[in-house]
């Protein structure tokens, strides 16, 4: 089967000036890669989880994809044709969707429901006979009452807004969802109603999705496969079972290590990873993880290690990956305390 | 019990132009020094409110009843130049979100000399070397530097570090953490956990922890208080609100938190319903509109906070000991 | 020919009494005046070269730096001239008159004796066409000055004027500049003269705020009463009377609507001046327009226009109504107007008779308090005469620009105009505008009699004071004819000054410092 | 662009009385709206309200101290002054209010312009807003009306040309930070033509802190109105104006010191509702929008 | 910092110009000229001509905008039509007053326009506060010229306290200083107004920071919070409204400077305008633009300065 996205070595550089600088220093100054050297693939009805922490460019990744933002090199490719005209783009749009990280801030203010929710057919021009009753339809499709096309998004709750989210997100029927941190912000106890939507219309539907999270409790549960991120770079990708179960990157292993767990008695001893996340402006030479690594090398810090395939379907960018039951595998293992109960 | 909190019957309410908000009803909590204690719940469960009430920063149209008592005072009672006297003294607070916690225009160092002006005795070089030696301590390398820095200049994770360091320097006998990880990535999460639970052992004071995350209770907190729409539904040992959680909120709770499953779930557990109006609560049980083994008199009669055990308490009509 | 000498006589006889006055009263004490003058004036100094000098403190601060002729006695004497920097100034024909100077008169910055090659100089230069000073028309008549010896020079003129002595020798063209120091200077000077001769030396000039002239130590003539003259600049009236009041200055123009209130209520120590200024007022009904092409158009409102209300409403009643440009109260002005009152009624017959209906017209008027409290009082008497007038108001500059043919056409589409000329004590300075070559230039009615033209060139040649009478009275009773305009007043001049001196002012309503007299 | 309407004005009612019971709520915001109300009821009635005609010459009357027969008293030519103050309501209300709209209008489409458009030309309208603003205002005022004439028509004119730069500059910042908004960011996703995010769904967001600078500005622009007149180049006699009540009164201020203080307190009235009434409608619709410099 | 310094002036240059090409565009469209002016009803077509020539003003528009920055450059600014004096020399003399004028009349009204806020937010909905806004709306609204006359009739007509006119002696300062008091106090008094209420609007945004509640919850005194935490930041605002007032007060001062007959170059520029004194009206309008873009770049930098977060983004 042909993936239904492609992307190839892509990268997105964010110049440092605006025009006018550009003009007085006649040197322009270098821009810095906020996305770089991305490649993944997506298969038709897979979900795929992107995983990263703040900075780590997923949601730029996220909008790069869809056009947003421009790439500075590297190909995407959209149900086997490459995709690279703005009259591309705005062709794989027609068969994609975004949900945004903040559902209300998604929705135009002074519109209501109603209206934003048949906009993008009036905008593709299909033809609706009523505009009510098709948002009413899609109102019905989420499992909201349709007494909510005459209100303002701002009148909402955050699940409301979110299910009008994906109502909109689903409208055209598209081939592609990508949700961008679909849970932030929302309690626990909601969080799996927004979830449980997109996987049942998507067993409905049938679509893949890209869902772009830091949520590594969340993402475990909703995706077929995971892709980590650390400053602009995928360091992991493969099935999400096996990569929670055996992570092959340090940091795939550190950020599992240090989500904390909701039992007293599995306290963590020590935090699995000193250190702060360094910034894209200043990257570290070598393997970027390498300034926080617990197992790291002389060589990480002059080589940069490849993003290579391990095993089937696996990639990952470590000069060491871990290995299962190998010895540094030590340095990650989920040491607790129960400080009570012994 | 000296040093120790203990608020009684303490209820919040807001005047707005649309009615009264019940923000707190009723809620009875305590600490005692040594403790660490938990206050978790959702959105819109009172939690923020009572952090605020303890640390005397209700604002004008806030209406209290019920007390505060710490180490004897009623907090509730005292005038607002008392209030304010504690405040930085015997109460510290570490806000919830390290961005904005700081002034952006004044330096770490200013900021901090400034938090200590309860020590009349220390000059102002003394301050500065007491900063240098907590931020030390919180795990700041470099701290002469660090002081002179502006707060935008330092990370996230860091100024948490800062602000857990400005609410130890006042040496304070309540040190209430709002939120201490939501704002912080989880690598960063794991660090400021880590030296919260370390800075623990040095300290006798009471620390209350308030956090949405299950998570971050389960790893910090002594006891644990778990807060619905307001009230106060189920307290007790963390071991016990974590492993034999009585009141049907709490369990709900707990069951939807996707991070206590390993294998992958093919529809993650929710609470369907919403929260109950603060403007206007329900008579009975606040929780009987959404919970599932809800009877008769929930709806109409609220729910007395039964003793479970010696220190496990729960609001429910359902529950026994 | 002979009423200039007696007028010079009468004022010498005047002078000498009032010297005996004082000398009989010898050494008394000023009551609020000390030795410094503190006069006001509106604008600062720009040029104090007297070719193109601009007018209003440079006028002032020359009378008191440089030397003329013969000066000026005060309006209200009726400005008789008498002898100044000339001993001696004889008429000797229609066009000759012969000049003695006074003795002793020195340069300052050693630039020598002031002599007639000097007088010669001063008067040729301006009258030089190839210079193009704006005051060349004064001396428009002259055909050279003829250097006798050191101290005597004889005038020539083209063909015989007789306003010479009161347009030009007394004012800023007569007075006398130095050869030497002009051409060291290189031909021209603004604000620092090369050299000066008159009783006061120019000792120091803040801009914008104050001229210091102090008694001139090589002064040969009468010496005068303040050893320093302090002239401030304050532009607003308004402003300037404050000021006064906080004693700020001892004399000072103030503004035509404080008058009343001043004579009902006066500040302590002041005396009022009212008087009546050169400056006369009238309204412009442009016959070219195609709105005013009919005469009975231009009659009707002629008719329309309420004088009385002006004279009520704007000035006071400090002035009475203008017969026509010259200076009413001399010999030369009209008995009356020929349409003397208005007549609304004979004003609606007339529009009627011409057959329009809805008469609508524009008045154009420059934008201060003045002149648009005038031209709203004759839109509404306008009104009740059946015509609709709209008020347009321009600044100085572009008011100026409405009238004038090398701005193009619209000259031609003015209706109405409210305009003021400063006039002179002569009645040709006064009806030299509305001669047929000033159309498109000052002569906005459009009036173009031929019959005015000669009546003019006759007028400056004439000597015969009954002949020159009739003369202007007829010349005036042409513009009034034509329906071209409506005489309104001489402006008044109102000025207050302390009690205890007694100021001397030109027909130009500037004060004269020189002449200004401290008194018991 | 009927859409655009609806999207932008229509306000359910309960919306509007909610906002109308929160303005009274505060006691300067109920006397703003008291003195507004006021002022534009003496506006639109004041052939009713004023006792006389105010273009009614009376010389023999004129400076007169007030008294029962007019209570403001007369100005220099003997009009009454109380009807003058009364109909110069009318000239200041309609030209600061047309004036204002007309400056926001356009402020509004440049300001959408250089938020949304390309850079280029962000770079040459914003040069152009600030070379208008840095140009001396009397300079440009009278270049305007020297050529237009003076009047109501190039008062307004002369308003709206020194006053829309910094609307541009409010709408362009506030487009800019709109134009990079999840919801543009979606529409622009949903393929939506650049009109329709300009009009559907940027003007309706950036019009509201406009509307609420603008009903601000107001007393901004009465104030410039009486200082025009003030110079005489105002709207032409004899319309009633406040500025030239002032201007005239300034003349007679020895004489009727009264017509001074007639002539200014309308204005300081006027600037007091109307200023009032802008800071509560902000406080209460956008309490984030800056206070503007002033003009 | 540098760059961005080096652009605002690149930029501020550019405005320069624009501006002196309006200003030639508008003399262009304004009627009347200077001859017409000046020389009044005895003006001659030759001597018309005369004086147009020799301002040029029968040039093209475009010949005269580049010969004007071309004089410009070498500090020529050209002659006043009437006294022939380079227009330069008018300018440097006249502006020291208005720039004293100006200064000082912002100096006080920050200084007490600054407190009064403060005050008002410490104060907030009491009556102190009410008092504060009512009084700052009411200076703002009251035209500065009736603030002049009045005072002027209390203080120097009534009292004698004060002089009526002028700028005082040259070198005399307390002289100087006594001539200042009433014009500057005309102008200062609606900006304090202004500053009032900027400060307490942007005040009582800052108040709402979550900053200010870290900093209750250390129970730092009120006026510590307001006078330190809050000021800081709220003082920006007030610093580009400042900067930009400046602007307009020299311009504006006009009334003042009228009323207390005091040369400066609001009086400067309108008469050259009613003069229709061209290569004065163009001289004057070049430094006064220079002037105001020069503070508004100052005022910018001064906020980088007291803004770490802004002179951050410069610096990257």
């Amino acid at each position: 089967m042909s993936p239904l996205l492609a992307v190839e070595d892509l990268s997105v550089t964010f110049a440092r000036n605006g025009v006018l600088s550009r003009l007085l220093n006649p040197v322009p100054l270098p821009g810095f890669n906020v996305i770089d050297g991305v490649t993944l693939s997506l298969m038709p009805n897979e979900t795929l989880g992107l995983v990263g922490e703040s900075g780590s460019g997923k949601t730029t990744l996220a909008r790069t994809i869809l056009g947003l933002v421009r790439a500075a090199a590297g190909r995407i490719a959209f149900e086997g044709r490459d995709v690279a005209t703005p009259a591309d783009f705005r062709a794989m749009r027609r068969r994609s969707a975004m949900m945004f990280q903040d559902p209300v801030a998604s929705l135009s203010p002074r519109l209501r429901i109603g209206a934003l929710l048949t906009e993008p057919q009036v905008i593709q021009g299909v033809p609706m006979p009523d505009r009510r009753a098709a948002a009413k339809a899609l109102l019905a499709l989420v499992g909201l009452p349709s007494s909510l096309v005459d209100r303002y998004p701002h009148e909402l709750s955050g699940g409301q807004a979110r299910r009008v989210g994906v109502a909109r997100a689903l409208a055209m029927k598209p081939h592609l969802l990508l949700a961008d941190e679909p849970t932030a912000g929302l309690d626990v106890s909601v969080q799996g109603d927004v979830l449980n939507l997109i996987g049942e219309l998507k067993r409905e539907l049938g679509f893949a999705a890209m869902i772009v999270t830091h949520n590594l409790a969340m993402i475990r549960h909703v995706s077929d496969r995971l892709a980590i991120m650390y400053l602009g770079r995928l360091v992991e990708t493969g099935p999400t079972q096996d990569v929670f179960s055996a992570p092959m990157h340090p940091y795939t292993a550190t950020l599992i290590r240090s989500e904390p767990i909701p039992d007293p008695r599995r306290r963590s001893l020590r935090p699995a990873v000193t250190g702060e996340i360094p910034s894209v402006f200043r990257r570290p030479a070598g393997c970027e993880f390498h300034t926080r690594c617990p197992i790291v090398r002389e060589r990480c810090k002059t080589e940069a290690p490849a993003y290579r395939p391990m095993g089937t379907d696996r990639m990952v960018r470590c000069h060491f990956p871990l290995q299962k039951g190998g010895q540094e595998r030590e340095a990650f293992s989920h040491a607790s305390v129960n400080q009570r109960g012994n | 019990m000296s040093g120790s909190l203990v608020a009684s019957d303490l209820s919040v309410r807001y005047q707005t132009p649309h009615g009264s908000v019940y923000a707190l009803r009723h809620v009875d909590i305590e600490a005692h020094p040594g403790e660490v204690i938990g206050i978790v719940g959702e959105s819109g469960c009172g939690k923020s409110t009572l952090v605020t009430a303890l640390a005397n920063l209700l604002p004008a149209n806030a209406h209290i009843d019920g007390s505060i008592r710490y180490d004897g005072v009623d907090l509730a009672k005292l005038d607002a130049h008392r209030q304010r006297l504690l405040r930085g003294d015997e109460i510290a607070l570490v806000s919830q979100d390290p961005m904005t916690a700081f002034n952006p225009v004044l330096t770490i160092g200013d900021q901090l000399v400034d938090f200590q002006h309860h020590r009349n005795d220390l000059g102002r070089a003394q301050k500065r070397a007491r900063i240098a030696a907590m931020l030390d301590r919180v795990g700041i390398a470099d701290a002469e530097r660090r002081m002179r820095s502006y707060p935008h200049e330092l990370s996230g994770g860091m100024r948490q570090r800062v602000a857990i360091a400005a609410a130890l320097l006042t040496d304070p006998g309540l040190l209430i953490a709002d939120e201490p990880t939501t704002a912080l990535d989880v690598t960063m999460e794991a660090q400021i956990i880590h030296l919260l639970r370390e800075l623990r052992r040095e300290y006798n004071g009471i620390i209350i922890v308030v956090s949405h995350h299950l998570g971050v209770i389960a790893e910090l907190c002594d006891r644990v208080y778990v807060m619905y729409a307001g009230e106060v539904v189920e307290g007790g040992e963390v071991d016990a609100i974590f492993h034999d959680a009585r009141h049907p909120y709490t369990q709900a709770l707990l069951a939807c938190d996707p991070a206590r499953f390993h294998e992958r779930l093919d529809r993650l557990p929710t609470i369907p319903g919403s929260l109950p109006s603060l403007t206007q609560p329900p008579p009975g049980c606040v929780y009987a509109p959404r919970c599932n083994r809800a009877f008769a008199p929930c709806s109409t009669i609220a729910p007395p906070l039964v003793t479970l055990s010696a220190s496990h308490v729960a609001r429910c009509h359902a529950v026994t000991r | 020919m002979t009423q200039w000498k007696m007028d010079r006589r009468a004022f010498l006889k005047a002078a000498g009494a009032l010297g005996a006055g004082l000398a009989m009263k010898p050494g008394f004490a000023w009551s609020a005046v000390g030795d410094t003058l503190r006069i006001r004036m509106e604008g600062d100094l720009q040029c104090l070269d007297p070719a193109f000098m601009n007018g209003g403190i440079e006028d002032v601060m020359m009378r008191g730096i440089y030397v003329s002729l013969n000066h000026f006695g005060d309006i209200r004497k009726g400005s008789p001239w008498s002898l100044w920097g000339a001993e001696k100034l004889e008429q000797k024909d229609p066009k000759t008159i012969a000049f003695t100077l006074i003795d002793g008169l020195k340069w300052s910055n050693g630039f020598g004796a002031v002599t007639s090659d000097d007088v010669k100089f001063s008067f040729e230069r301006i009258a030089d066409k190839a210079r193009a000073s704006p005051w060349a028309y004064q001396f428009e008549k002259l055909d050279r000055v003829e250097v006798v010896d050191a101290r005597n020079g004889i005038i020539h003129l083209k063909e015989p004027y007789q306003p010479i002595f009161v347009t030009s020798l007394p004012y800023y063209g007569g007075h006398i500049i130095s050869r030497a120091g002009t051409e060291k200077a290189g031909g021209k000077f603004t604000t620092q003269p090369p050299a000066t001769c008159g009783p006061y030396l120019f000792s120091d000039w803040q801009q914008k705020q104050k001229v210091t002239l102090t008694a001139n130590p090589d002064w040969p003539g009468p010496k005068p009463d303040f050893g320093k003259v302090e002239i401030y600049v304050v532009s607003d009236d308004q402003a300037a009377q404050l000021a006064y009041e906080a004693d700020a200055f001892d004399y000072t123009k103030i503004a035509i609507s404080a008058t009343k209130a001043v004579k009902a209520n006066p500040p302590a120590d002041t005396t009022l001046i009212e008087a009546q200024s050169t400056r006369y007022v009238w309204l412009t009904v442009n016959m070219l327009s195609p709105r005013l092409k009919d005469l009975k158009v231009r009659q009707a409102v002629q008719y329309g226009v309420d004088v009385g209300q002006i004279l009520t409403g704007v000035y006071d009643d400090l002035t009475k109504r203008s017969t026509g440009v010259v200076q009413p109260g001399t010999k030369f002005a009209r008995a009356s107007n020929l349409i003397a009152a208005p007549d609304y009624e004979k004003s609606a017959a007339l529009l009627k008779e011409a057959g329009v209906s809805d008469l609508s017209l524009t008045l154009t008027v420059m934008n201060d308090s003045i002149r648009t409290a005038t031209a709203q009082i004759i839109q509404a008497s306008l009104e009740q005469a059946g015509i609709k007038v709209e008020i347009q108001p321009y600044d100085e500059a572009a008011f100026w620009g409405v009238g004038d043919k090398t701005q193009g056409e619209g000259y031609k589409n003015i209706d109405l105009a409210l305009m003021d000329f400063a006039g002179g004590i002569d009645p040709s300075e006064n009806l030299v505008w509305f001669r047929p070559d000033q159309i498109g230039a000052y002569n906005w009615s459009g009036f173009d009699s031929p019959e005015f033209e000669t009546s003019y060139q006759q007028l400056v040649a004439e000597s015969d004071e009954a002949k020159r009478i009739a003369l202007s009275n007829r010349m005036e009773d042409l513009m009034e004819q034509s329906g071209g305009f409506v005489f309104i007043c001489h402006q008044p001049l109102v000025a207050i000054h302390k009690a205890s001196l007694d100021p001397v002012i030109y027909p130009d309503g500037h004060p004269n410092p020189v002449l200004f007299k401290k008194k018991a | 662009m009927s859409s655009v309407a609806e999207a932008s004005l229509s306000t359910p009612d309960r919306q509007r009385f909610v906002l109308l019971r929160a303005l009274l709520a505060d006691p300067f915001t109920c006397v703003a709206l008291i003195l507004v109300a006021g002022f534009l009821i003496t506006a639109i009635f004041a052939p009713w309200l004023a006792p006389y005609s105010p273009v009614k010459i009376d010389v023999l009357h004129k400076l007169q101290p007030p008294s029962m027969e007019h209570w403001f008293g007369t100005d220099h030519l003997g009009r009454d002054l109380l009807s003058r103050v009364i109909f110069g309501a009318r000239t200041a209300l309609t030209i600061a209010m047309v004036s204002v709209a007309v400056a926001g209008a356009i402020g509004l489409v440049l300001g959408l312009i250089a938020g949304y458009g390309p850079r280029w030309l962000d770079a040459i309208l914003v040069l152009t807003f600030d070379s208008l603003n840095s140009l001396p205002m009397i300079m440009f005022a009278l270049a305007i009306i020297t050529v237009l004439g003076a009047g109501t028509g190039t008062l307004i004119i002369v308003i709206a040309a020194t006053s829309f730069p910094s609307y541009a500059r409010l709408i362009r910042a506030q487009t800019l930070a709109l134009k990079n908004s999840d919801y543009i960011l979606a529409e622009r996703l949903l393929d939506a033509s650049a009109a329709r995010i300009i009009f559907i769904h940027l003007l309706p967001n950036v019009v509201g802190p406009l509307i609420i600078l603008l009903s601000m500005d107001i007393p901004v622009v009465i104030m410039v109105e009486a200082g025009l007149s003030f110079l005489g180049l105002g709207v032409r006699p004899p319309t009633p104006s406040w500025g030239s009540i002032l201007y005239d009164g300034y003349t007679s201020i020895r004489s009727a010191p009264f017509m001074v203080v007639f002539g200014g307190l309308p204005l300081v009235l006027a600037t007091l509702g109307f200023t009032f009434l802008g800071e509560g409608l902000r406080d209460y619709l956008d309490p984030r929008l800056q206070l503007r410099r002033p003009a | 910092m540098l760059a961005y310094a080096v652009k605002r002036i690149g930029l501020g240059l550019l405005i320069l110009v624009l501006v002196m090409v309006a200003m030639y565009a508008a003399v262009f469209l304004v009627p009347g000229d200077p001859a017409t002016v000046a020389l009044g009803p005895r003006a001659t077509p030759e001597l018309k001509r005369l004086l147009i020539e020799r301002m040029g003003l029968d040039q093209p528009v475009w010949w005269q905008i580049v010969e004007f920055f071309r004089n410009a450059l070498t500090g020529n600014l050209g002659y006043d039509v009437w006294s022939n004096r380079p227009v330069s020399t008018l300018v440097l003399q006249a502006l020291p007053n208005t720039l004293i004028l100006g200064l000082t009349a912002l100096a006080v009204a920050l200084l007490i326009g600054v407190p009064l806020g403060c005050l008002s937010v410490m104060r907030r909905g009491t009556a102190a506060d009410a008092v504060i806004g009512v009084l700052s709306v009411g200076v703002i609204a009251v035209p500065s010229f009736v603030v002049a006359i009045y005072s002027l009739l209390l203080f120097a007509v009534t009292l004698r306290w004060l002089p009526a006119i002028g700028a005082g002696e040259a070198g005399d300062f307390i002289s100087q200083a006594k001539a200042l008091v009433m014009p500057a106090a005309a102008i200062a008094l609606g900006w304090i107004g202004y500053i009032a209420r900027m400060v307490r609007a942007s005040m009582m945004e800052v108040m709402g920071e979550p900053h200010i509640r870290t900093a209750r919850s250390f129970g730092l005194p009120e006026w510590k919070i307001v006078s330190k935490y809050a000021l800081r930041i709220a003082i920006i605002p007030t610093i580009s409204l400042v900067a930009v007032g400046l602007g307009s007060i020299l311009s504006s001062a006009v009334f003042v400077e009228a009323v207390f007959a005091r040369p400066g170059i609001g009086k400067l520029i309108t008469d050259a305008v009613n003069t229709r004194n061209y290569p004065v009206v163009m001289g004057t309008v070049l430094i006064m633009t220079a002037i105001y873009v020069s503070i508004t770049i100052a005022a910018d930098l001064l906020i980088a300065r007291l803004d770490p977060r802004v002179r951050d983004v410069f610096r990257g």
